[in-house]
């Protein structure tokens, strides 16, 4: 029996399946993918600004137990050169685009939206609130008011999907979820880097040349997974689950908390294929389990508590 | 990019600390150019998430054979040590440009400890081509000169300098090939691998003897294929003034020696 | 050469080396310890509360990459067994005693802490603000006033220091550490768990009875760390620094960052002996690479940046 | 407490996926009852923080040896079941308050899989006692049924009964016991380990024939000696009305069949 694992994320943006990879974390080119794009539910660029950034200096990345911390700082090529370059490249797979959108002040974000408005293909941006507020130094993403604002701005600039996507580093998801919601998000992704940092104790000083950096991978697999829990039970718009997602029962974890669809960072880079592998043990699983869709799941572990 | 297993055919022990690993893997074998590198995780304890950029020491396509020269660092190193012929590992590859010979003449390269991982399978292919190969291998202790037999194999002359046991006076390898040109003989090209201090000394001998250099770069990464942008390395920006980044793995890992800002 | 590991907490508490055990991951009692307790810098007890709290429904653990979810819910045998059974017990040893104070009104710290202060042989309290507040559910740990006003009572019912134990799940740690300076702490320690959770795919369900839990070890550290490099910059008092150490290389990246003293407590688990080997591996450290005295490293990494 | 090093004597699959495993540790061999644990790392890898809980299948202080019979459920299990004579495992033991045995009489001994493990230290020592030992165990099949030959050494009778081969019916435990006991062979203790279903068919049977039961808990551990509070479970309130918790590692792993509250 077929099993059915596409999901809706929006009205208008259904996506043949819920595995997606993480902005940042996937490059898309001639011969440096394991499989073809085309299989995945849909592409998500890495985060595009008006202006090109040039990230961080380096040492960018460090591996801590289970956890990559990365000070990458969203380098991007801007607007103009992802437009010329970049997306005619994209347009050409088989599937969805998402193109993650960044900005430092309010208005940013709605500028790198309007200027992308008239392509085609693409079926939705996702807003990464998490780089710094030019204003006041501190991210988007633990501030709702200028968070909602950016996104209203953004809302009023194009009427494809917006998906929010939100730091864990806040004393409060639901919080957040909330403001991202009734700031007109279609859906809501979480989360991003945990901030940490590492010490060379031998040089006597921080690894990373930006002293602080984004934790991803297996370590942050638990918080990720309960702040997804918290805004499901939050909102009532779709929730795309990531973090620290390694195989398939990682995605499971996460659909059985409430996420209709998943996107997977740091996985990528041991292994190529874990998108693909995942994609396929969704469907073997729900098949052994006698599902016949992948939204049967979602949300299971939640009733079985209110049992 | 190709993303396999490999079989480990042999696992050497060369000096204290340090392996030559040998891997059956036929498809990145016979697609590899000397300079590429692999990233290679040879574990599956989960602490370790990211695999390990390790270069090509040797690239065999009719055995369809990789050989990899290591210096035991951190714990994914500690564990590649523990592995034994039969072991499966991972590997994507083969990442980044690889080097470019030139047509004709002569070449030098310039491995200071385990940077002479890298310059074998230079050393080997332009021998192949028929280039004149002068080998400067420098370590702290005379152990730890790394592949000087085999170097020998395809070099004219291999120079080797010690720190500890003072041979050739314990001098620069920057001041052998000074030495070594100074004699007459000429090369097109240098290749430097394992110390910045040999980098930064060949930027002014270029155009004093005439040659181009390169050196192949380390950065710690996470994907070797361009898609993290963590391995970035510090470039000099076109046009004078400042500094851009570019990708070790995508961009490199080898950059002329007088772009590279320190 | 001797080399100094002493460390001043507050005015009158000097600890003889700055390695104690993290509240409630160490078991005092005849047979239970791999090595003298009086070997410890100090001893910190599991937090203690009013009345006996039974703690949460099992199942209470769950290991996680790298990590550690417990659930167990600060379970206390109430201020009167502590003072009666287990304190006469806990003043045998020959080293700083630290009891643990937990609380679920404003006024409950003070109150346990007045039930204590006749007792000889207390070296200091540290308050565990992170249990959810009788009044709107939520820690003090995460509400700065709230948590000043708690203590600040608690300072009025002491003279003894006041050690303030801080939660990493808020949005600025800094916030949370100053307010805790003015409430009248000597000094901090942080991080506190990481509040997480997993999910059983088999059983479709949370794997811990109280759905959520504080995750601990390795993976956080990176989290640590880094909160204790913000705490250090934005406070004037100590601040003794835990998550996630493991080893004694752990431990001098917290006293690089700043730390004066640190404390271990899921490594205790699995090597018993882990808090041993690191007060020796820090005296090592310090005479292998020529300093005479903890202190001179303390915020090492700070400076490095600062050049 | 003792935490210390033991090493792998001898590794032997006795079904698919359990494994009788031998440690020399000779201090722990010899303060160790039956009914006690210990918790065992056999693993470097830093993502398994915790060591694991293992019941004593074996203690032979002559030989100064420990032996665990496990059964391979997680990445922690998977890891010991790669280990081989020679290697070192760490342990923290003995631990728990181990069982009790009459000072003569009979017992009988109820174990479902994997539960037979710390029933074989019950009934070695009860034998030694000159106790009377009625051995009863169950599985999935026939090869689940682990330890047989061993009990059979102790006991007066092994009654096996398996759900796939239909062996004795497939019958409960329980019932068997029951069976038994109708012929007039009467017990005084009855220790379970592997069954819920088994524990709670033994309270209502206490009184009906004049023993008293126990069962071997398991709970998640993270100590294992009683400072993380995690391993609790259920137990009746003394006086009756409502539940209070009891850790398992410290207060157990043994409990009487009627006070635990399932
Ligand atoms: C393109 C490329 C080619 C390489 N070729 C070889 C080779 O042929 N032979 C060889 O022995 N090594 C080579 N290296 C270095 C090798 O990748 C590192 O030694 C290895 O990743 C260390 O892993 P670990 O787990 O043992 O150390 P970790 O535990 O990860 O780290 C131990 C220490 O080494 C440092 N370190 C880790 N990775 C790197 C890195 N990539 N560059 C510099 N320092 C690092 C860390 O900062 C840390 O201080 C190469 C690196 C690159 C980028
Ligand atoms: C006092 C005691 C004595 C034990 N004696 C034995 C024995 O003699 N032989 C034997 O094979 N096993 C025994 N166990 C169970 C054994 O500890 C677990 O099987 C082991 O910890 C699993 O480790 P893992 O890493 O392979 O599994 P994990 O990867 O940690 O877990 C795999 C699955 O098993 C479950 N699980 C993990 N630990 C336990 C546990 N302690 N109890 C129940 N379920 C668990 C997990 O929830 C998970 O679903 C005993 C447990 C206790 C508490
Ligand atoms: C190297 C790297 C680069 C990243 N770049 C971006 C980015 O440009 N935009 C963004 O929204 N998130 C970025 N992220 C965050 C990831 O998309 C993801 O939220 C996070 O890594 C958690 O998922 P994971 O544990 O599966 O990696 C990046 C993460 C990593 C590791
Ligand atoms: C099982 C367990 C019980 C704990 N109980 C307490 C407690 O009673 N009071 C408290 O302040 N912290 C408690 N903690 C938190 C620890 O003291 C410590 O802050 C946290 O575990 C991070 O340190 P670690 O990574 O070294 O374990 C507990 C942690 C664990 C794992
Ligand atoms: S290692 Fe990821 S971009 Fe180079
Ligand atoms: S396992 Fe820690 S108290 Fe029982």
């Amino acid at each position: 029996m077929q099993v059915d694992i596409s999901v809706e994320l929006a009205s208008g943006l259904r996506l043949k399946n819920p595995v997606m990879p993480a902005s940042g974390t996937y490059e898309y080119g001639d011969n440096v993918n394991a499989f073809d794009p085309a299989e995945l539910g849909a592409i998500v660029t890495k985060s595009i600004s008006l202006v090109p950034w040039p990230g961080n200096a380096p040492p960018r990345l460090c591996e801590t137990s289970s956890g990559l911390l990365n000070a990458v700082g969203i380098p991007s090529e801007g607007l103009k050169s992802f437009r010329e370059n970049t997306l005619p490249r994209l347009k050409k797979y088989n599937t969805d685009l998402i193109v993650s959108v960044a900005g430092k002040s309010v208005t940013e974000f709605a500028q790198v939206i309007a200027g992308l408005e008239a392509e085609e293909g693409i079926s939705a941006y996702e807003l990464n609130f998490s780089c710094p507020n030019l204003g006041n130094g501190i991210p988007f993403a633990t501030q709702p008011q200028l968070m909602q604002q950016a996104l209203e701005q953004a809302r009023q600039a194009t009427a494809r999907p917006l998906i929010v996507k939100l730091s864990p580093n806040v004393t409060d998801i639901k919080v957040m979820a909330q403001a991202a919601e009734k700031g007109g998000a279609d859906a809501l992704a979480l989360i991003n880097t945990v901030t940490g940092m590492a010490i060379d104790v031998e040089r006597r000083r921080p690894v990373l040349g930006n002293i602080f950096g984004g934790l991803s991978g297996p370590a942050i697999k638990p918080i990720a997974l309960r702040m997804v829990w918290e805004t499901v039970g939050a909102v009532s718009i779709p929730v795309i689950g990531l973090g620290g997602i390694n195989n398939t029962a990682d995605a499971l974890e996460f659909f059985l908390a409430g996420a209709s669809a998943i996107q997977v960072g740091t996985a990528n880079f041991a292994n190529p294929l874990v998108m693909l592998e995942i994609i396929k043990g969704i469907a073997n699983y729900l098949q052994e389990n006698k599902f016949t869709k992948l939204t049967d799941i979602v949300g299971l572990a939640r009733t079985a508590i209110e049992e | 990019m190709i993303f396999t297993k490999g079989k480990i055919v042999e696992q050497k022990a060369v000096a204290n600390g340090y392996y030559l690993l040998s891997i059956a893997q036929p498809d990145i074998a016979s697609k590899a150019i000397p300079g590429q590198f692999v990233m290679l995780k040879a574990w599956e304890r989960g602490d370790l998430i990211l695999p390990r950029p390790f270069s090509l020491y040797r690239i065999l396509p009719r055995q369809g054979q990789l050989q990899i020269l290591y210096k035991v660092r951190g714990k994914g190193t500690a564990e590649m040590a523990r592995r034994v012929p039969g072991d499966e590992v991972e590997l994507i590859g083969p990442s980044g440009n690889g080097v470019t010979l030139p047509a004709k003449g002569a070449i030098a390269l310039l491995g200071r400890g385990i940077g002479a991982a890298p310059l074998m399978a230079i050393a080997e292919e332009a021998a192949a081509k028929g280039l004149a190969v002068y080998t400067f291998l420098s370590a702290r202790k005379r152990e730890l000169v790394l592949g000087d037999e085999d170097f020998a194999r395809y070099s004219r002359r291999v120079i080797v300098a010690t720190d500890a046991d003072q041979e050739n006076g314990s001098r620069l390898l920057t001041d052998l090939l000074a030495d070594l040109l100074s004699e007459g003989i000429s090369v097109d090209r240098v290749f430097t691998c394992g110390s910045k201090r040999l980098a930064r000394g060949l930027v002014p001998m270029q155009s004093q003897y005439g040659f181009k250099a390169y050196v192949l770069l380390e950065e710690v990464m996470a994907c070797g294929i361009g898609a993290c942008k963590g391995c970035v390395c510090k470039i000099a920006a076109p046009g004078g003034g400042g500094v851009v980044y570019k990708k070790v793995c995508q961009d490199g890992p080898v950059f002329p020696v007088d772009e590279v800002v320190w």
